[in-house]
C-alpha cells in the first residue's frame, strides 16, 4: 500500500528530530531512510508506527490518515534494531503473537506461523527461546513476527547493523529477495549507504531532519543534488569556486587558484556569480585519459595503494589534491613522485551549491 | 512451566481465601468491653466467662483488648463521639483521664443493682464510673538473692534508699499507675504531697541512677527478676504472687502507709448498646466475677457481699484495712499527670 | 575470600541467635521466660492450641497478609508501571506519597487511622485493617518492583503494541511476565511485614478483628507464660515449611533472582 | 515518547493505590496535622481554637535533645549496617542460585519474630545474666556485666538485627547484577584485585547502597518497639515520647506535632542525601576518569 508523509514535524525540546519532512512511498516499493546517526530517520520510522505522535503533519496509509490512530491498530510493522524479541516467550510464540493479537484462529496460526518460519529459513526451530538463537537468526525471527500479519507496511529500524559483516551481506540479499516474494511496501532505515544502495528501489537522504534528496541509487550516487549527498554517499574529488557561465547544460567554475573546472548541470543548478563546488568521484578519474575525457590536469603523485579491485592513486595538481581509482591492469601504476596527466569527462562531473 | 505452577497455586489461595468465613458481626446483642488483654482475656475467653455472661443475660460479650490502661483510655478517646464499645475497664488514674474528657455515661442504679452492695469508697466522680476491685502497691524482692548477700529483707518504702541496693532496682516509671503512686510516696515520705510533688521528683533523682531499668510491664518484671538481673521490684501486689507461683523466689510485701491501685468500670456516653452496658458492668461487680478475681489473684472486691476463699483469701483486704489506706487526692493526679509525666522524661528518665 | 565466609557466618549467627533462643525456650518446663536446663516440655505448644484466640488470630493474620500482599502487589505494580513509563505532571508528588508512610512513627499513625476509620464507619471491619496494611507495606513492595520494570526494555512493549496489543494487552503479556520475580518478591515481602505488623495495628484494630501480633502484643501486657514463644516457635518452622513448598515450585530461585 | 497512551492513562493506573492510601494514610495523617493546630486541656482537644503552641512546645532543648538523640543513634545504626551488609552482600551475590536464597532468608529471619517476643529473646541474650556476659564470664574477659540493655546499645544492635535487610536486599541485587565482563576488563587493563573493587565495583553498588541506607535510615528514625523494649525510658527517640505524650499525657496535637517534625525532618535528610549522592557519584566517575 502507498504511504505518505505530509509535511512531518516533531521536536524534542530544542532539537528538531524531523523538520519538515514529505514523501511518498508507492506500493511494494523498497525505499530507504538514509543518514548519519541523529538525522531523524529512526523518529520518522517510529512515527510511522505510532510510537512517535508529530507536533505537525500527517501520515497518509493508503489515502487514510492514520496520524493519531493508535499504534495497535495501524497496520504498519516494524524490526526494530535490537529485534525486541519477547525473551518469555518461544520463537513460534513471538512470531504467533501479532495473530493471537488479531484473534486468528488457532489452526491457521499454526499454518501461518509455519510458513513465516519457512519463508526467513527458520523451520524447526519453534521451540526454543530467543536467548537459544543465533544473532542472524534471531533476527531473521523478528521479521518473520513482523511478516506474518501481513502488514500494508514494514519498517526496518537498522535491521542488519547487530550482525557480522559476512552474515549481513547474505541478509541483505535475503531481506530484499523476502520483500520482492511477498511484495510489501518497506521503509528501511539505515547509516549504511551500501546497505540502501544494495536494497533499494529508491532513496530519502536525511540530514537534521530534513530531506536532502530523493531518488533512485543511480541518481543518488551520480547525480547528487547537495553537498551533503554528495559527500554522504561516497568519496569525492571537489573544486569549489564561483560559477562564471552557464550553457548548453554546462557550467564552469573558476576556483580561487584560477583553474577552470566544468560540470553537466540541470535547470536548478546555481547560476553565474554563486558560490558552488565541481565535484567528481574518484573513480570517474583517469589515468593518460582518452579523447573523451575534455578535463585534464597535469599532476605530481604523492601515493599509491593496491586495494585489490582498484588501486587509489593520490596526487597534487598545483594547490588541489585529488583522488583516483585505477583498474588494476597488466601495466604497474606510476609511482610516487611521477608526473602524470588526468582528466575525466564534463558529463561525470556534478556541480552543487556551496555548503 | 512452573512459573504457571505459581500462579495457579496463589489463584489456589486466593479462592481458598474468598471462601475463609469473615468474621460476621453479630448485631444489637452484642456487648463491647475495652479492657486489657493478658488475664481478663484469658479468664472471658479461656476459662468460659464470657460464655456464663452470655447465659446469665443473653449478650454475647466481645472483649477489645489493649495492652496498658492508656492504650484503654486512648482507644475510648479516639471513639469520642461515636463509641463503638460499651464499657471501659481499666486503671484509676487513666479512667478519671476519660472521665475528664467527658467520654462516661453516668451509672444508672436502677439498671445495675449491685451498686447497692459497694463499698463507698468504690464511687467515682458521681457515678462515672465504678470500682471493681483494687490491687494495693507493693515491693517484691529476690529472698535468695539478698540471703546470699546477707542484706536485711526490705520491710518499708524508706529501703528502697538503701545504698546496697543500688543498681538492683525495677521501679515503674511516672507514665505507670503504679509509678504515679510510688512518686507521691516519695513525697510523702520526704515532706511534701501530691500538690507539692518537688520532694518526690528529688528522691526519685537520688535513686535513679541505681534503677536498671524504668520497668512498666509485669511480663519484663518477671522476666529481669527470674534472670536476677534486679532483686527489688515496686509493682503491683498480686503480681509479686503471680510471679512466686511461676517459680521465681521473689517474696512480695505490702509497706505501710498503703496506696490502692483500683481498676474501675464505667460505661461509654452514647455507646452503641446502653442496655447491655449496664448489665454489664452490673456483671463485672457481681459476686461470682470479683470473688474469682480475688481467690486466683488476691484482689480486694469493692462489692461488700463477695466472700474470697482459697489461698490468697488472707491477702485480701477487709473493710477495715480498707479503711486505713491512703487517700490520693485524684484531681491534683489528674491535672498534673501530663506535667509530671514530661519532668519525668526530663529529668529522671535519661539518669544513669 | 576465606574471611568474607567467616565474616559471613558471624552474621548469621547473630541474625539467628535470638530466633533460636525462642525456639530452644519455648521447650521449656518453666512457668516463665527461662531456658529449660535438665529437661524438656511440650506444655506450652499444647497451651497455645488450647487458647482459642491464638488459632483464630493466626488465620485472621494470615488472611490479613495475603490479602494485603495481593492488593500490594497488584498495585504497586500498576503504579510503578505508571511511575516508569510516563512523565506527567505530579509524578514525584505520587512518587513521594508512596514512600510517606515509612517515615510516620507507627503510634501516630495508628491513633490518626483510628480517629479516621471510626469516623468513616469503617472501624472493627477487615477491609480497615486492609487499607492500613496496603499503605504500611507498599513503599517496600513498589520499590523492588520500580527497578524491574525500569530493566524490561521499553521497546518490548512497543513492539506488541506494534503487532497490534492494546497497552494494556502489552503489559499483561509483556510487562508481567517479565517482572514476575519482582512482583512476587515484592508480594512475598508485603506478606511478611505485614504479618508481623504491630504498632498501627494495636490501635486501629477492631475487636473482630485481633491480629496475631496484637494478641501476642496483649498477652504479655499482664502474664509472661511462653506459651508466646511456642507461638513464634511454630511460626518459624511454618514459614521454613512455605519457603521450601516455594522452592519446590521454582520459587525460590525466582526470589534470589 | 508517549504515543497510543492516553493523557488520563497514568492516573488511572495510579487510582487504586492513591485511592487506598488516601484513606488508610493520606486523610487520617491530615487530620492528625489539623489536630497540631489545635489547643489542649485535659478536657481534651479545642477544637475551636488554632494555634502554634504545640510547635512552640518543641523548640524546648528536651524535645530538640530527644530529636538530635533519635536523629544520631539512626545514623549510627545505618553506618554500621552498611558497613556490615556491604561484605554479606559481596559474598551472597557470588553464591549459586539456591544458596543465595537460603542465606537471604536468614537476613530476612528476624521478621518471622513478633518484636516484642524478641525482645525477650535479646533479654535472654543480652541482659546482665544472659547468654553473652555468661560467656564473658566464663572466659575470665568482664567481672562486672556488660551493660548491653537499657542504654544505647542495646537499641542499636536491636535495631541493626531489625533492620539489617533493608540494606542488604539492594545492596545484594545491585552487586549480583554487575556484569562480571567490568571486573574483567578492569583485571585485564591491569586492576588488582583492590582497584577493581575501589574503582568499578563500588561506584557501581553505591546508589544501591545509598537507597538501602536511606530506607534504612527512616524506618530507624520511626522505630518504636525495638527502642521502648530494649532501651526502655533511658533511650527517650522521638517515637517513644510520641507515643507516651498520646497516650499517656493524651496531648494529641503535642504527639502529631512531634510526628510532624519528624517527618519533615526525614524528608529533608532524605532529599538532601539523595543530592549529595548524586553529586558524589558525579564526582566517583570523574575520578574514575582520571
Amino acid at each position: 500500500m502507498a504511504l505518505e508523509l505530509r509535511d512531518l514535524r516533531k521536536r524534542f525540546g530544542d532539537v528538531a528530530a524531523i523538520d519538515g519532512v514529505a514523501l511518498r512511498i508507492e506500493d511494494g516499493e523498497f525505499f530507504s531512510l538514509l543518514g548519519p546517526s541523529g538525522c531523524g530517520k529512526t523518529t520518522i520510522l517510529r512515527t510511522i508506527a505510532g510510537i512517535v505522535t508529530p507536533d505537525a503533519g500527517a501520515v497518509v496509509l493508503g489515502g487514510a490518515d492514520i496520524t493519531r490512530r493508535p499504534l495497535h491498530a495501524r497496520d504498519v510493522t516494524l524490526v526494530f534494531q535490537n529485534y525486541a524479541l519477547f525473551p518469555h516467550l518461544t520463537v513460534f510464540d513471538n512470531v504467533a503473537f501479532g495473530l493471537v493479537m488479531r484473534r486468528v484462529a488457532r489452526a491457521e496460526i499454526r499454518t501461518r506461523v509455519e510458513e513465516a518460519l519457512a519463508l526467513v529459513r527458520l523451520a524447526g526451530l519453534g521451540q526454543r527461546y530467543p536467548a537459544q538463537v543465533s544473532g542472524g537468526q534471531q533476527q531473521r525471527v523478528a521479521l518473520a513476527r513482523a511478516l506474518v500479519v501481513r502488514p500494508s507496511v514494514l519498517l526496518l529500524d537498522e535491521p542488519l547493523s547487530n550482525l557480522d559483516a559476512r552474515l549481513r551481506d547474505e541478509m541483505r540479499g535475503e531481506l530484499r529477495e523476502i520483500q520482492r516474494r511477498v511484495g510489501i511496501t518497506t521503509i528501511l532505515v539505515t547509516h549504511d549507504i551500501h546497505e540502501a544502495f544494495a536494497m533499494s528501489d529508491r532513496i530519502a537522504v536525511l540530514d537534521r531532519g530534513r530531506v536532502e534528496q530523493i531518488g533512485t541509487p543511480t541518481e543518488i550516487y551520480q547525480r547528487p543534488r547537495t553537498r551533503f549527498v554528495a559527500t554522504f554517499s561516497g568519496q569525492m574529488n571537489e573544486f569549489d569556486g564561483v560559477v562564471e557561465a552557464v550553457a548548453d547544460g554546462r557550467a564552469s567554475v573558476a576556483t580561487p587558484a584560477g583553474r577552470r573546472v566544468a560540470a553537466a548541470v540541470t535547470d536548478d543548478a546555481p547560476g553565474p556569480g554563486a558560490r558552488a563546488s565541481v565535484m567528481v568521484r574518484p573513480e570517474r578519474v583517469r589515468l593518460d585519459p582518452p579523447a573523451d575525457a575534455d578535463q585534464r590536469l597535469d599532476a605530481i603523485v604523492e601515493s599509491v595503494t593496491y586495494l585489490g579491485g582498484s588501486i587509489r592513486m593520490v596526487a597534487r595538481a598545483g594547490g588541489d589534491r585529488l583522488l583516483a581509482d585505477l583498474p588494476t591492469g597488466d601495466a604497474p601504476p606510476p609511482a610516487p613522485g611521477a608526473r602524470v596527466v588526468l582528466g575525466w569527462r564534463t558529463a561525470d562531473a556534478v556541480l552543487v551549491a556551496a555548503g | 512451566m512452573r512459573k504457571d505452577r505459581i500462579v495457579s497455586s496463589l489463584a489456589a489461595a486466593a479462592a481458598l481465601l474468598a471462601l475463609a468465613p469473615s468474621a460476621a458481626l453479630a448485631q444489637g446483642k452484642e456487648v463491647h468491653l475495652l479492657s486489657w488483654g493478658g488475664t481478663i482475656q484469658t479468664m472471658l475467653e479461656k476459662e468460659g466467662w464470657a460464655d456464663r455472661f452470655k447465659k446469665e443475660t443473653g449478650y454475647t460479650l466481645t472483649l477489645v483488648p489493649k495492652a496498658t490502661s492508656s492504650e484503654i483510655i486512648a482507644t475510648a478517646i479516639a471513639q469520642k463521639g461515636k463509641p463503638q464499645v460499651d464499657v471501659v475497664l481499666c486503671d484509676m488514674v487513666a479512667y478519671l483521664q476519660g472521665v475528664e474528657q467527658g467520654i462516661f455515661a453516668t451509672l444508672d442504679r436502677a439498671k445495675v443493682p449491685n451498686l447497692a452492695k459497694m463499698v463507698d469508697l468504690a464511687w467515682v466522680k458521681d457515678g462515672k464510673g465504678v470500682m471493681t476491685y483494687v490491687d494495693v502497691v507493693g515491693m517484691m524482692y529476690q529472698e535468695d538473692v539478698f540471703k546470699r548477700k546477707g542484706w536485711a529483707p526490705p520491710k518499708s518504702w524508706a529501703d528502697i534508699m538503701r545504698p546496697e541496693l543500688k543498681g538492683q532496682l525495677l521501679i515503674p516509671p511516672v507514665s505507670n499507675t503504679y509509678g504515679v503512686y510510688f512518686l507521691i510516696e516519695l513525697a510523702r515520705m520526704n515532706g511534701g504531697s501530691e500538690k507539692n510533688i518537688d520532694p518526690g521528683f528529688e528522691a526519685l533523682k537520688k535513686l535513679a541512677p541505681g534503677v536498671v531499668d524504668w520497668t512498666t510491664t509485669f511480663a519484663k518484671i518477671g522476666t529481669l527478676m527470674q534472670g536476677e538481673a534486679a532483686s527489688l521490684a515496686v509493682f503491683g501486689y498480686t503480681s509479686g504472687f503471680e510471679i512466686r507461683k511461676r517459680g521465681t523466689p521473689v517474696m512480695p510485701l505490702v509497706p505501710v502507709p498503703t496506696y490502692m491501685s483500683p481498676t474501675v468500670a464505667g460505661a461509654m456516653a452514647g455507646s452503641p448498646n446502653p442496655e447491655g452496658a449496664s448489665a454489664l458492668v452490673n456483671w463485672l461487680i457481681s459476686e461470682p466475677v470479683l470473688a474469682y478475681r480475688g481467690e486466683r489473684f488476691g484482689n480486694t472486691p469493692m462489692n461488700r457481699e463477695v466472700k474470697v476463699t482459697g489461698e490468697n483469701a488472707e491477702r485480701v483486704l477487709t473493710g477495715d484495712q480498707l479503711k486505713t489506706l491512703v487517700n490520693v487526692d485524684y484531681d491534683t493526679v489528674l491535672a498534673k499527670r501530663a506535667e509530671w509525666n514530661d519532668r519525668f522524661n526530663r529529668e529522671i528518665a535519661t539518669v544513669r | 575470600m576465606i574471611w568474607l565466609r567467616l565474616f559471613n557466618l558471624l552474621m548469621a549467627v547473630f541474625m539467628l541467635a535470638p530466633l533460636v533462643l525462642i525456639l530452644w525456650m519455648s521447650f521449656t518446663p518453666f512457668e516463665m521466660f527461662r531456658l529449660p536446663t535438665d529437661t524438656l516440655s511440650l506444655r506450652w505448644y499444647r497451651e497455645a492450641f488450647n487458647y482459642p484466640g491464638f488459632l483464630n488470630a493466626f488465620f485472621l493474620s494470615a488472611r490479613l497478609a495475603l490479602v494485603t500482599a495481593l492488593a500490594a502487589s497488584v498495585m504497586a505494580f500498576l503504579a510503578a508501571y505508571a511511575l516508569v513509563r510516563f512523565r506527567f505532571p505530579g509524578r514525584r508528588f505520587f512518587e513521594a506519597l508512596f514512600l510517606a508512610p515509612l517515615l510516620v512513627p507507627g503510634v501516630v499513625l495508628g491513633i490518626a487511622l483510628l480517629q479516621y476509620v471510626n469516623a468513616i464507619g469503617l472501624y472493627n471491619t477487615f477491609w480497615a485493617l486492609v487499607l492500613a496494611h496496603v499503605a504500611i507495606v507498599t513503599p517496600f513492595a513498589l520499590r523492588s518492583i520500580q527497578a524491574q520494570i525500569r530493566a524490561v526494555p521499553e521497546d518490548l512493549e512497543w513492539a506488541a503494541m506494534n503487532l497490534g496489543a492494546s497497552r494494556l494487552q502489552a503489559m499483561l503479556r509483556i510487562t508481567v511476565p517479565l517482572t514476575a520475580r519482582a512482583v512476587l518478591a515484592g508480594f512475598v515481602l508485603a506478606f511478611i511485614i505485614s504479618f508481623a505488623e504491630v504498632t498501627v495495628t494495636i490501635f486501629m484494630t477492631g475487636p473482630a478483628y485481633p491480629t496475631l501480633p496484637v494478641r501476642i502484643y496483649n498477652y504479655l501486657s499482664d502474664q509472661v507464660d511462653p506459651t508466646v514463644a511456642a507461638i513464634s516457635a511454630m511460626l518459624i518452622v511454618l514459614s521454613l515449611a512455605l519457603v521450601l513448598l516455594l522452592d519446590r515450585l521454582g520459587g525460590l530461585r525466582t526470589l534470589a533472582k | 515518547m508517549n504515543a497510543g497512551a492516553r493523557r488520563w492513562l497514568p492516573f488511572l493506573l495510579l487510582l487504586p493505590l492513591t485511592a487506598v492510601l488516601c484513606v488508610g494514610f493520606l486523610l487520617p495523617l491530615i487530620q492528625s496535622v489539623e489536630n497540631s493546630f489545635h489547643g489542649f486541656s485535659p478536657r481534651g482537644i479545642d477544637r475551636s481554637t488554632w494555634t502554634l503552641a504545640a510547635y512552640t512546645k518543641l523548640f524546648d532543648p528536651f524535645y530538640a535533645g530527644v530529636f538530635g538523640r533519635t536523629l544520631r543513634i539512626s545514623l549510627i545504626i545505618s553506618a554500621i549496617t552498611a558497613v556490615l551488609a556491604y561484605p554479606v552482600a559481596l559474598y551472597v551475590a557470588q553464591l549459586r542460585g539456591r544458596a543465595q536464597a537460603f542465606l537471604l532468608l536468614v537476613y530476612m529471619s528476624p521478621w518471622l519474630i513478633n518484636v516484642v517476643v524478641k525482645a525477650f529473646g535479646w533479654t535472654l541474650l543480652l541482659g546482665p545474666r544472659g547468654t553473652i556476659n555468661t560467656i564473658l564470664r566464663t572466659l575470665g574477659l568482664t567481672d562486672a556485666p556488660v551493660p548491653l540493655m537499657f542504654n544505647e546499645t542495646g537499641v542499636i544492635i536491636g535495631l541493626i538485627h531489625g533492620h539489617f535487610i533493608f540494606v542488604l536486599l539492594p545492596l545484594w541485587a545491585a552487586l549480583a547484577g554487575i556484569d562480571p565482563n567490568l571486573r574483567w576488563a578492569a583485571g585485564n587493563l591491569g586492576a588488582r584485585p583492590w582497584e577493581i573493587f575501589r574503582r568499578v565495583t563500588l561506584p557501581l553498588s553505591l546508589p544501591a547502597l545509598m537507597a538501602g541506607v536511606i530506607i534504612n535510615f527512616t524506618m530507624n528514625m520511626a522505630a518504636f518497639a525495638t527502642p521502648a523494649l530494649l532501651g526502655g525510658t533511658r533511650v527517650q527517640v522521638v517515637s517513644f515520647l510520641a507515643y507516651e505524650v498520646n497516650l499517656v499525657d493524651l496531648n494529641w496535637p503535642l504527639g502529631a506535632a512531634m510526628s510532624m517534625v519528624l517527618l519533615v525532618a526525614t524528608l529533608v535528610l532524605v532529599v538532601l542525601s539523595q543530592r549529595i549522592v548524586a553529586s558524589g557519584r558525579r564526582r566517583v566517575m570523574f575520578e574514575g576518569a582520571r
